[in-house]
Order: C-alpha cells, then structure tokens, then sequence
C-alpha cells in the first residue's frame, strides 16, 4: 500500500534567497555520459528499496533499506545499505550517527538467532526449540497466575490481579505489536506493566 | 695490528687481506679476495638495482623501469629492502677496504696530477698505493652518499617509520634522497667508467688478479710493498 | 510535543533546557539550525555542562542540575515584573482569572494538607471556589487576590534574581539575559519553542520541571502557535506509541485509566469521569469518556463485553496503589514478591536506577523472558564479568529464556514520533536464523496459555478465554489486522435515532474519526486516539505525500498524526478571542465567521464560536491552567526542591527534603548520601552521547568506533583538584555503586557556586556494560539513585552525589 | 534548507556514471590533454556555524564506503579515532577555544578531510601513472590499481590528509564520493548531515550559498565570518565557512594559507631535470674522453718492469715510469 517511491523533490525554500542545486547544472548531460573507467560502480544499482523509519530516537527519521532480494516477491532479502530517505519531511534525507550506521545494528554479532535457555545455577545459556520455550513460559504463566491470583481484595472488591508476574513492553516495536502484546498482558490481570517511556 | 706491522711500520696499511705476487710471465698480483668480489658485486648489483627501482619512482619518463621488477608496487617495496642490503654488503665493505683508502700524502700530488691522467700522462703521476686518490675519492663519496640514503631513505620509508618524523621532515628526506641518488650515481659513473677505461681493471673484480703491469703502471708503490714483503718472506696475514 | 518537529523551522527562539537536542535528536534539531538560518532565531542553551546544542546557540547559561524549577520560575518572576505577558492570552485563555478555594495556601515550600507520615497531601483545597450556577468563579479583572494571577504572583516572587543564582549556580547577569530574551517572545508576533527530554523528567519532580515551562508559554501566547510549543523530545522511536496504547500498569489505550480498588463497578468508575465543563459553553472533550472506553472494552473482549456484564468492567485488573510502576515492581522483586518477568525489548538491569539493587532483585525470580534482538545485559544479569558484573552464577536460581526478536528492518507497521505522527514501514530484510516477529511471539504464548485455561481450567480464565482474538491466522495477527483493530469498527449498521432510515455506520466497516464512538457496544476501537489512521479510504499511516501547503512545516498528508491528523495541539490558541490569528504571518487556522479554516486540523469543533468555547477543551475549564488544581500530587504550582541527594539545603525551604510527596521506600533512603554528605561532594549527573543510542549501538562497530569507550566529564578544575590527567582512569562511586571510566577533562564544565559553595559536576554518560563491540563499561545506573517523580515515578537519573578518584581502571 | 538532492535510483540506466575517463584534467605521473569541455566544478561546503559535531558524516562515511575502522580507546577527547586512518576518510576534531574578545568558550568542531584542492599537492607529488587524478568537475580521486604505496602524495598534501593502509599498502583519502557524484548523488557525509552543516553542489552555489551563511553569521557578531576556499592550492573543491576566517589555525590546525611545500615543488620540478641532466652529463662526459682519449692500457713494458721487480733483477727505481703510455703524446 502506498509503495510507490515518491521522487518529488521540495519546495526549493523561500527566504533562503538562492536557487538550490539542480545536479543537471554539474553539467553531465547525457551526451557527455561515457563509460567511467576511474569511477566505481554505483553499488545500489538493481537493490531492492523498502521504506522504513530509523529504529532509534522519535525523530523517526525515514529511511530506505536496499537489499538483495525482494520479501514482496517471496525471496530472502539482504540488507546491503541504508539510508536516509530524502522524502521525509523531517530528515530530508540525513541521518544521524545511529541512523547513518543502522546497517550496523540489523547486522550487529550480537544479534540473537535462536531460542536459549540458562538453567538455574548455570553458568551458561543452552540452544532450546522454540516450541519447548513457548510450552514452558505458558506453563510458567498459568502455575504461577493460579497460585497468586487475587480474585478480591480484602474488603471484597473484585480486583482480578496477577502481581506475581510483571512485563516491560519495548520501546521500538511497532503500535501493532504494543497493541498485540497490551491486549495479552491486560487479560491475564498483570499490573506490573511498564515501557521505556521513563528511562 | 700483526707483529710484522709493528716491526715495519715503514710498510704502509695499504696492503690488504690475500693481495699477493705471483712471478711468472707476466707477473700476476692478487688484487681482491673472493670474499671481497662478492661482497663488491652484492653491492654493485644492490646499487644497480637501486639506482634503477629510485629512478624508476623518480620520474614519470622512466616509471617504465618497474617492469624490471614486477611493477609499481614490487619497485615501492623492494627498493628500500635492497637499500637495507646495500647498506649492510656497504659496510662489510667499508671495512674491509677503508684502511687503505686512508688518506695518504702522495694524493694531494695524484689530485694536483690528475688532469694529466686524464690526458693521458700517467707518467708524470706519483706512485700510489692500493688505490689512488681517485678512487679513494670514489670509495669516501659513496660511503658518505649511503649513510645519507640510508637515513633520508628510511624517514621516508612509510610502512615501518612513518610515525617517527613530521611530515616536513619527510618532504626534506625526499629531496635529500633524490638529490643524494643523482649525486650517487654520477660517482657511480665515474667508477664505472675509470674501470672501463683503465684496461686490466674488471679482472680485479671478476678473476680476483691484474697483471704485474697493471700494478706497475697504475699501483707501483703498491706492487713495490708486495714485493718487498714477499722477499721478507712468509708471514702473518695482514689482518 | 504539541507541536511538530518540522513546526520548529518557525520558531523565533528555541530554547533547549532540559535536553540536549543536537545530541541526542540531531535530526530533529535541524529544525532549529533553519530557524536560525532563515528568520534569524536565537537559540539558548541552559545546562549543567557546555553541551553539542550549546556548541551552536546564541546563548549560553550554565545551571546545577535538578534546579530548573528555580529558574524558571525565577523567568515567570521577571516576566510578571516587567510586564512581559500577552494580556489578551492570559485572561482568556488560561485560569488567570479564576478563583481559588479559601483555604488553599502555601507555606515554607509546603501546600495545604501535607501530611509527613505519608508523605502526601490532602488535596481537596488545591481547586476553584465553585459559584452557585456550579461554574467556577472567575475575576476578569484580577482585583480577586485569590485568583490564579495573584497568588501566581506571590508565589514566584520568592525566585528573584539573587536567589536563582544562590539555588542554580547561574550568574545573575546570565540569568537576567535568558530571561529577557524570553520576555521579548511575549509579543504577539515573537514565539518561543521550548525542547526538553529527559533533562527535565529524570528529576523527582521531573513533572513540576515541565509544567512550569508550560506556565511560562502560557504567559507568553505561546502554546497552540506555529513554532511555540511545549516539546517533549522523546527519547525512544515508538515510546510515544506504546505510551498512547497504554503500556503502562495504570493506562488503558487513549490515555484512559485503569480502575482502583475504589471502583468496584462500571458507574462507579464513570461517576469521577463526568468532566462536566467548568465553564459555560465549555467543550470538555473527556465527556466523550465512556465511549472511548466502552468501544476499547469492544475491542478487547469482542461479544464477552456486554452491557450486562458491564462492558466486561471485571475482567480489567484494579489497582490498590497509584501505580505498579518500574520502580514498585523491582522493590517487590526485591522482596521476593514476583516470580515471572517479562523484557520485551528491554535491559533493565541497564535502564533502571540502582543496578546492584536490580541484580538482587532478579536472582529472586523465578523465570526471566527475554525477547530482544540483541544480548543484552539483562539476559546475562547472573554471568560473572568481574568488576562489570560481580555474579556468582551457581547461586543464582532464575532461570532465563532468550527469545531471537526481528528488528525494525524485518518487520512492519507504525511507529508514533515525538510530533505524534503515526508512520507506517515496511519490512526489507529477511530475519536471521530463527528470530521471529514479537507479535508471533506474543499471539503464540496467548494461544499457549489460552489452551492450558481451556483444558484445565484454573484462576479466573474469562479474560484470557474470551479475549478477542479473530485474526485470519491466531498464531501470527497481521500488522495490517492489529492496525485496523486499533482504528476501529462499526460492529453492526448504525441508525441515526432521530432519523431511522438514515444509516450512521455501516456494520463491519472502518470507522473514519473517534466522533463516530458510541457507548452503547455498537462501535469497537483499540485506542480511540488512533481513530482515524486506518479507515475505509485505507492506511492513512502509510500515506507519502509530503507537500506542505502555504510552508507552514504542517504536512498534512504525510503519515497520519494523532488526534485526527491534527499536528498543533490547541492550535485554536494560535489566533486571538476573535479568531484572528495573534500573528498573520504565521496563520495556522482562521475563524471565518462561520467555521475554523487553515492549513492544520482545528484543535476545536469547526464551527465553535472563538468568543464561546476556550481553545483547550480536554479540559473543563476551557483554558490552559497556570494553576494545576488537585492533578499534581505535589502541588498546583511548582516549587523548587532539592535534589534526594545535594550539596546543599533548600535555599527557600530548608526543612525540606527532596520533593515532599515522593514515594521512596525505606532500604532506598538508607542509600542516600545526606544533604552535604562530604564523603559525595560532587554533582552526578547522567546523559546520552550522540554517538550511541542507549545500550544498543554499544553492538554495532561504526558506532563504537566513534565513542568506544566509557568516559566521565569532568572541569579542569576539579582535575587539578584531584590529580586526574586528561584521559586517565578514574573511579567514580556513589553510595550505591561505583564505576570506572576515562576522563575527559574539559573547559565545557565549570564548577559552580552555590549559596557560598563550590560544587562541581561529574557527567556520567551512559551507553556502557559488559556486551557488545564497544568496549567493556558499567552502566550509569550503578551509581543513580531508587527514587521516582511524585506523578509518575520518573528516576532521579539527572542529579544525585558522587566522590572522584584518580585510578588504575577495573579488573576484568 | 539548501533542497536536498532526491534519493538516488536504483535503475542501471539511470545510475549510469555521468563522468569517468575522458573528463580527467590532471593524472599523476602522466602528461594529458585536458578535456576541451570542463564539468561544471561542484564543492561541498562545510558550515562549522552550522556542525553540532555529532559525527554523522564520519558514520556514513564508513558505511557508503564499506571500511572497516578499528575501535579503539578513549584518550579524554571526544575526538574518534585520533587522526584521519586509512579506514577513516573524515574525522570530526574538537577544539575548545575560549575567544579573548569576549572570553566565551567556543566549541570549535571541524570535519576534516580531503579538500580536493584545484591544484593538488598530492598530484604533483605521485610518481605513479595514473594512481591520481583530477576530473575537471574538481574531484581529486586515488585509483587504487595504480597506487604503489609509495606515500608521496602524502608528503605532497599541503592538508596532511592522505593515510596508507596497512592492509593493501595502498594511500587512501576522501573521494568526495566520486562513485555517487556521477550518478548526480552528494557524497555520503553531506547526504547524512543532520543539520545540513554540509552541502554539496556546483562550486559557484556553494560560493552563493556560503555568502548567505556569512552574512547570518555576522548579524550574530562573528564580525571575521568568512569562506575558506585558500588560494595557495588554487582554491578547493571543499570549502568551510569560518566564524572566525581571520584565524582558521584555530580550527583544528587548519592551515592559515596552505600551499604546496616549496620543497616538494623543488622535488618534484627542478630536481627532476637538473639531476636527469647531471646524470646524463656525467655519462656524455665518461664517453666522450674514451673517445677523445681512448683506453688507459697496460704496456709490455710495464709488464716487464713487473716482472724485473719480482724477479728482483735490477728494480726500476722508485720513479714515474721512463716509458710514456702506449698512446699520447710526450711532452
């Protein structure tokens, strides 16, 4: 929805009382277009481009990912660049130096690739599948949520809460998965429910 | 120092390790051991090969020269570690040859003398020993050039001693290297050519050996202390 | 923000205190590099240390941390004295006029109905004397000395210029400066943007820091204009978003509340929810509550939310404190009081104060559930890294599970920035190895333990069997589905009741704007602020069109922003009783005799009369409030307090300690240094670098060449002191932890005199721990106190004590 | 805002480079004809007014050009890394500088890097054909094919900028992005800058451009606000705007007038012919007395003197030998 890359370009400003760059003027008509021995190739050439918006402060900075690989044509996409997204209103383009190195961060050593599990007094995290993880969390839930759930309060009061358990939702996830992850936390009755909004 | 020096110190130092008399027709006299041809020609070809990995880095017209040694960045590479060579195979020879290129009185009369050499009057020059003046000018020049090539060569020498000097230190290294490897190889000329010209020469450096007319002609004082100290009979090596 | 990070290119002066933009929001702070640049704006600086944003201001004044009440309040004094109001704002716009309760009064830096034990008031005197035609009493004359302005007056006339620099360490000639460059943007047609961060929330009184910038905007005309504004930077891409869907333990979506104890029924909880206006005409847009909350409850429980059941009323937990917050929730944790812990996306062991505290909480769990896409210290709270994690990992019993999560470049939907505009992406990047999707991960738990209460049943299993839970695949809800939820629905055809045959809403269609709610279970919306932003017409979050009609920085058909694509809050306030706008040539919106026009969505009805109906109509009075009533637990006017930990008593209320209504739990209070601890002699203070982000660029390598390792700032005074050498080791402790870092010695920090003393300032950076590329550090928290803001339990992050030593650096 | 540049495409066609071979002006080591036609020359401008120094520019530098920096320390700046690396093209330098006029502290942040001079230093000084060049839009560019590590060019910089890879023992600066500039891009660092403290365009725009920031500037009372672009090197294709241009020194030690070193002018022009033709004297010289005074040999009657003195038979005495040389003449 809404894919097609816009390449309008702004309003050259008022005020600024100079006429912006038109990169026509750096006189490269088409004519004088030759093979560049010297040049290195331009290395976005035939990426895929995909919309997105920097992960870090709410400047929300737009940016474009180019990859190898089209996710809408069902192929595996890889990463190859970022970049600013000279649409955006607010950046027009630039980035920060979080946002200039995002690449880094989608492509980070320590990003994690497989469900662990560190047992009580390990030293260390073993491999687990994911379906013995989710089985155990659930499990974890329910015991703990139908050994310490308080019904009523002591004057009688239906107050329906879990306070046993406790859940810090991100900071950089998207509305739809805060509103996945709200309406989870909400039924089960958990109190102690917080984001990154303080800290 | 040998007993023998001690007991003629009328003998100049001018005689080195294995120069010899050998009578016969004609007389042969060994100029330069084995170990000393090696060392010379070790440092020749390093010299050679220097002059020509420098000149090929030292202008454009005649970068052509690093195909010699597989390119540019062969030539970049290379010229500084046969610098290193030179430099040590320089020493040893500096060494083994500065006694007898030490200063002696007739060179001052040699010098006066030497546009009649050039002219062709050997004849109105004085005897030398081992080398003449000129020589001994050659052997002093580059000895003198190398630790300037050497020192200039290694501020600019970017991988190992960059850190070391500033980079004005460095511009005046490069104009000092260039201009010092000019002057190099003029006096390396000026070797090469004395050897073409004086005929008997290369066999000096190639079979070790001149003939006894060469040694009369160009080195009489030098034949007449290895004689003389042959007639002594055997001895102690010189050193 | 009110206003939006492109508004800010029409400011005339922005001030950044309490924050350091172009450190941490530089793309944002361009804005005001082009304000400078093309209308010839000035830009102060007020901060502890001589920051990247003061590397290019106009002006810059120094100040000791956590005294930002002081001097601004000190401002408001010097606007009143000089007359530096806009009279024709004041007066109609904000409660100047109205009249206080007889009563409420203000003592040696208490209010009325303290009570010490609790370390909270009674505020039941903190309100407006209510006349007989049950509106509030109002003076338009300001003759009353009980209305708002004079006992505003009185209130800030303690803050003179002597003062502020005797509490603040800012020279009065400073001072005055900053103030009367403020005062000049009192003019109708000079508007002052003011942006803060953490600077001034990280305080225990970090919300009285932020009202009183907005008093002073208020007193300047300066809310609801095109470059003015109150402006949250906030610090996180989507914080504004899970804040706006309620991710907290008191919210509901759409900023609604979670019932208390004291609510046991529906009506109950809708009684104190009337918002009836406290002025004739008022629009009070809270009345709209109960539609917001039934349609939410819609949402939420699908046809298990009936008017019988009270709209699933019971199924909501109910609260018997304020709050279960961060800080209650790790005390209790602490205590042995919780089990099972969930981080989505988060390192608290990083993020929260007193990382040593944090560390003994978490060995009491007994599952720990990560889900991140990156190591984070968190996970490996119990793995011994010498001096950077003391841990003994036998001992430690939690178990941990780490979830692989995808990152922003392999998922997609909205994001909600600081100007509160809702952006859609797109995913570009396949996820490594087996990360997955949060909202797979969630849906999978919930269909996990919603089989476990459907097969054996258990402890109240209604909410969890009977949420709703209709997506196309249960186990992986599609953005798009959760988007359009959020949005919300007519759940059945909608008849006008006046008019039968005319259809309303058509069953099973999106709803297009939150006016379209109903309480009587016929709507559902999943945040009714996002109402609006995924409609019949399609998404409007993804929409890309970026003209900006009439240059007014306002783009109103780029993405969608909450409310109703509005983009200036109040902007209603931008023209003046008639209508008009204060500045032509800044206009915004217009009243054109019949209704609202301009280049922004009117923070009003459209066609109510400017004479009538105040410009801020989520509240009751219609106004903006000088005077807070009962909202503030600490009071209805900020006061200057101190620091929990300081160098110095409160200059104007020396019996005082810290913010008075603060909740600080007993073990905390016994690891605050006290007031003038010689043993801490140094003001700490915390911040960000622009280089990194948190504790996660620390995992990137370009990041972390760029900063790659932990550092204190410190004067070149202090370092003379000491005998620290300009990157050399320090150790920097608390009485709560200590760290070791490089120093960098710098001219940037001064010390400061404050009431006859020196002080000097140790800026702790954060960003630091023991994963990662970066090199090897402590995090900040190890040395910051456990003691929140009063309202929201913000923590004291900003200033609290420390002593400096030269060293040899840590033992791995 | 100085309008941004629209994001690039992704199209071969529309990514075809728009300058290369035939637009080369200068190439080391080699003698060309300049194109007939000059590109438009483009500049970027930095604006330190403008730079909260936040290091953006050296992040996306890094990332566009793929170049691994190593991490390293912390030595009480926030200067990162210490200088300018092979890896690191751009380097933001922190300068505190408290002004003597009004006794402020002035945060003075510089983004160095290669300025692409009009008259490159590093050019002259490159003695490999080809390893530099400059297209006539004024970009001075490293061929790293022809580079043979010799590190002239950095001596040749008046800026102190060029910086040779341990790696590949290659030298390696700032390309002002060539790769991007052809197909109508701005380099990396000024598509990133967050507050537009870069700009790129035509040099004659950036000229404009830097006027309008100048005067702003000096209704701020930065009264010596002025446009570094040093004539010394003929001008540069990377400019600053300067609070204070009366002292650029101040900024990181950026040359006050820079110019190529006279001693690598000296080197790299009169050395060069002097010493070809001292060499090439010397050797005329050497053949030319073979052939005016042909070889100096050996006579049989040197050789029977030898013989006499071994044999010890009557020694000549100790004196010029009776007989003149085989050939020449007697006095």
């Amino acid at each position: 929805m809404n894919m097609e890359l816009s390449r309008r370009t702004f309003l050259k400003t008022s005020g600024a009382g100079i006429a912006g760059t038109t990169l026509g003027a750096f006189g490269f008509s088409e004519a004088e277009a030759a093979v560049a021995a010297a040049v290195k190739p331009f290395r976005l050439v035939n990426t895929t481009e995909t919309r997105n918006t920097c992960t870090y402060c709410s400047v929300a900075c737009g940016i474009i990912l180019y990859s190898k690989g089209d996710l809408r044509k069902g192929e595996k996409a890889n990463i190859v660049h970022i970049e600013g997204d000279a649409d955006h209103p607010t950046n027009r383009g630039t980035l920060c130096p979080k946002g200039a190195a995002l690449l880094d961060i989608v492509k980070s050593e320590t990003r994690l690739t497989r469900p662990m599990l560190r047992k009580a007094g390990s030293d260390r995290f073993e491999p687990i599948s994911w379906d013995a993880a989710l089985d155990k969390i659930a499990r974890a839930m329910k015991d703990d949520r139908d050994a310490n759930f308080i019904p009523t309060n002591e004057a009688g009061v239906t107050v329906n809460r879990w306070l046993t358990a406790g859940f810090l939702a991100a900071s950089a996830t998207t509305n739809e998965t805060a509103f996945a992850t709200y309406k989870v936390v909400r039924a089960t009755g958990i109190l102690a429910f917080d984001n990154q909004a303080r800290v | 120092m040998t007993a023998y020096d001690r007991k003629a110190p009328e003998v100049p130092d001018d005689v080195e390790a294995g120069d010899a008399v050998h009578p016969g027709r004609p007389v042969i006299v060994d100029r330069y051991t084995v170990a000393a041809r090696i060392n010379h020609w070790i440092t020749a070809i390093s010299l050679v090969l220097l002059a020509l990995s420098g000149l090929a880095l030292y202008t454009p017209k005649l970068f052509f020269l690093t195909a010699l040694f597989g390119g540019g960045q062969w030539t970049r590479a290379i010229h500084p570690w046969i610098g290193v060579v030179l430099f040590f195979s320089f020493m040893i020879l500096f060494i083994r040859f500065f006694r007898a290129n030490l200063p002696a009185r007739e060179d001052v009369t040699w010098v006066a003398h030497s546009g009649d050499l050039l002219a062709g009057h050997e004849e109105k020059m004085p005897e030398v020993g081992k080398y003449n003046a000129g020589q001994k000018g050659v052997f002093w020049s580059m000895s003198g050039l190398i630790v300037i090539l050497i020192l200039s060569g290694v501020v600019m020498w970017d991988q190992y001693f960059f850190p070391y000097t500033t980079i004005e230190q460095k511009r005046i290294a490069i104009l000092v290297h260039s201009i010092t490897a000019v002057v190099i190889i003029c006096v390396w000329i000026i070797h090469v050519y004395a050897a073409i010209w004086v005929k008997g020469t290369i066999g000096a450096m190639t079979r070790g050996s001149v003939t006894g007319g060469w040694a009369w002609r160009h080195h009489r004082k030098w034949l007449r202390e290895l004689v003389g100290r042959r007639a002594r009979g055997p001895r102690a090596p010189a050193e | 923000m009110t206003n939006s990070w492109t508004d800010i290119k029409n400011t005339d002066l922005a001030i950044i205190m309490g924050g350091n933009a172009a450190e941490a929001h530089p793309c944002g702070f361009k804005w005001v590099t082009e304000a400078k640049a093309n209308r010839g704006a000035k830009l102060i600086v007020v901060d502890p240390r001589y920051n990247r944003s003061a590397a290019v201001a106009d002006y810059y004044a120094p100040i000791r941390q956590g005294t930002d009440i002081a001097f601004l309040l000190g401002v408001i004094n010097q606007c009143i004295i000089n007359d530096k109001v806009l009279w024709d704002y004041v007066k109609p716009f904000t409660n100047a006029t109205f009249v206080v309760k007889e009563g409420f009064e203000y003592h040696d830096g208490l209010f009325t109905g303290y009570d010490e034990e609790k370390r909270d008031y009674d505020r039941s005197t903190w309100d407006y004397q209510i006349g007989d035609d049950g509106y509030a009493v109002v003076d338009e004359t300001l003759a009353n000395p009980r209305c708002v302005w004079n006992l505003l007056k009185e209130h800030v006339a303690a803050y003179t210029p002597e003062v502020v620099e005797r509490i603040c360490g800012t020279p009065k000639d400073k001072f005055l400066k900053v103030a009367e460059m403020i005062g000049e943007c009192s003019a109708p047609n000079k508007i002052m943007t003011s942006m803060y961060a953490l600077g001034w929330t990280q305080h225990s009184k970090g919300a009285q820091n932020i009202r009183c910038m907005a008093m002073l905007q208020l007193i300047l005309g300066n809310i609801g204009m095109r470059g003015g504004g109150v402006n949250a930077l906030r610090g996180h891409s989507n914080i504004q978003g899970l804040t706006d869907l309620g991710l907290l333990s008191n919210l509901i979506p759409g900023y609604l509340n979670i019932p208390k104890d004291s609510e046991p029924d529906f009506a109950t909880y809708m009684s104190t929810r009337g918002f009836k206006p406290l002025r004739p005409n008022q629009m009070s847009y809270w009345q709209n509550y109960r539609k917001f909350f039934v349609s939410f409850m819609k949402s939420m429980f699908g046809n298990a939310a009936t008017a019988e059941n009270e709209w699933a009323y019971n199924y909501l937990p109910k609260l018997d404190v304020p709050q279960y917050d961060i800080l209650l929730a790790f005390e209790r944790m602490k205590q042995g009081k919780m089990n099972l812990y969930f981080c989505q996306g988060f390192n608290p062991l990083q993020a929260f104060p007193n990382k040593a505290k944090l560390a003994e909480a978490l060995a009491k769990l007994k599952l720990l559930v990560i889900m991140d896409p990156l190591e984070t210290e968190t996970a490996r709270f119990w793995e011994n890294h010498g001096d950077f994690n003391q841990a003994d990992p036998a001992s430690i019993q939690t178990e941990v599970i780490q979830l692989p999560t995808t990152c922003f470049a392999e998922d997609e939907g909205a994001l909600v920035n600081s100007g509160r505009w809702l952006q859609w992406h797109w995913a570009g990047g396949s996820p490594p190895g087996e990360a997955q999707h949060d909202s797979w991960i969630m849906a999978q738990i919930f269909l996990r333990l919603r089989d476990l209460y459907r097969k054996e049943g258990g402890a109240f299993p209604d909410p969890i069997v009977n949420l709703n839970w209709a997506y196309q695949d249960p186990g992986e809800p599609t953005p798009a589905e959760l988007a359009r939820e959020m949005n919300g629905s007519a759940l059945v055809d909608v008849f006008d009741p006046n008019d039968p045959t005319k259809r309303l809403l058509e069953g099973g269609k999106q709803l297009s704007g939150f006016g379209q709610l109903r309480d009587d279970g016929t709507t559902a919306s999943g945040c009714w602020l996002f109402t609006g932003s995924f409609t019949e017409a399609g998404n409007m979050m993804a929409r890309r069109d970026n003209s900006d009609p009439g240059d007014t920085g306002a783009y109103l058909n780029w993405a969608f922003a909450w409310p109703a694509n509005r983009r200036i809050l109040y902007n209603r306030a931008s023209c003046d009783l008639d209508g008009k706008p204060w500045d032509p040539s800044r206009k915004l919106i217009e009243w054109n005799g019949q209704k609202w026009t301009g280049y922004d969505v009117p923070d009003i009805a459209p066609t109510a009369n400017p004479r009538e109906v105040g410009p801020f109509i989520m509240n009751p009075e219609g106004t903006g409030r000088l005077f807070a009533r009962t909202m503030m637990r600490e009071g209805p006017f900020p006061v200057h307090y101190e620091p929990f930990e300081s160098a110095v008593a409160n200059v104007i209320a020396p019996k005082v300690r810290g913010n008075p209504a603060a909740r600080v739990f007993a073990d905390d209070w016994k690891q605050f240094a006290d007031i003038g601890d010689p043993a801490f002699p140094y003001a700490g203070t915390t911040y960000r670098l622009t280089e990194h982000f948190h504790y996660w660029t620390k995992n990137n390598h370009v990041n972390s060449v760029l900063q790659p390792e932990q550092f204190v700032e410190i004067s070149e005074e202090l370092a003379k002191e000491k005998g620290i050498e300009l990157g050399g080791w320090v150790r920097v402790w608390s009485k709560r932890g200590s760290l070791f870092a490089k120093a960098v010695v710098t001219k940037r920090i001064k010390p400061m005199t404050i009431d006859g003393k020196t002080v000097h300032v140790v800026g702790v950076p954060i960003h630091w721990g023991f994963v990662g590329a970066a090199r090897k550090g402590f995090p900040a928290n190890v040395l910051t106190p456990f003691v929140g803001d009063a309202n929201i339990q913000t923590p004291e992050y900003k200033a609290f004590m420390v002593n400096i030593e030269p060293s040899t650096g840590p033992v791995a | 805002m100085f309008p941004p540049i629209p994001n690039p495409s992704v199209d071969p066609a529309a990514a075809k480079p728009r300058f290369g071979e035939k637009d080369i002006m200068r190439r080391s080591a080699s003698e060309v004809t300049p194109p007939a036609e000059r590109l438009t020359e483009v500049a970027k401008l930095i604006d330190i007014s403008k730079c909260i120094g936040c290091k953006a520019c050296q992040s996306a530098c890094l990332e566009w050009n793929q170049l691994h920096e190593e991490i390293g320390f912390n030595h009480g700046v926030y200067t990162n890394p210490m200088d300018l690396t092979a890896n690191t093209f751009t380097l933001m330098r922190f300068t505190e500088w408290v002004n003597p006029q009004t006794d402020n502290l002035e945060w003075l942040i510089r983004k160095d890097g290669c300025m692409h001079c009009e008259d490159p230093g590093c050019l002259k000084a490159c003695p490999s054909p080809g390893a530099i060049v400059q297209y006539s839009n004024g970009i001075v560019d490293f061929i790293h094919e022809n580079c043979i590590g010799c590190g002239y060019c950095i001596k040749g910089c008046p800026f102190d900028i060029p910086r040779m890879s341990k790696a590949d023992n290659t030298v390696y600066k700032c390309t002002l992005c060539s790769d991007r500039v052809a197909v109508g891009q701005g380099p990396a660092c000024q598509k990133a800058c967050p507050t537009q403290a870069i700009v790129f365009g035509t040099k004659a725009e950036m000229k404009d451009w830097a006027d309008f920031r100048i005067k702003d500037l000096k209704t701020r009372g930065f009264d010596n606000a002025g446009l570094y672009d040093p004539q010394g090197v003929g001008g540069t294709h990377v400019m600053y705007v300067l609070p204070h241009a009366d002292q650029p020194s101040i900024y990181a030690n950026l040359p006050d007038d820079p110019h190529i070193s006279p001693i690598v002018q000296a080197w790299k022009g009169a050395t060069k012919y002097v010493g070809l033709a001292v060499m090439g004297f010397a050797a005329a010289a050497g053949l030319l007395h073979y052939v005016v005074a042909g070889p100096n040999k050996v006579t049989e009657e040197d050789e029977e003197n030898a013989e006499r003195l071994t044999e010890g038979r009557t020694a000549p005495p100790p004196s010029p030998p009776s007989e003149p040389p085989s050939r020449g003449r007697t006095p």
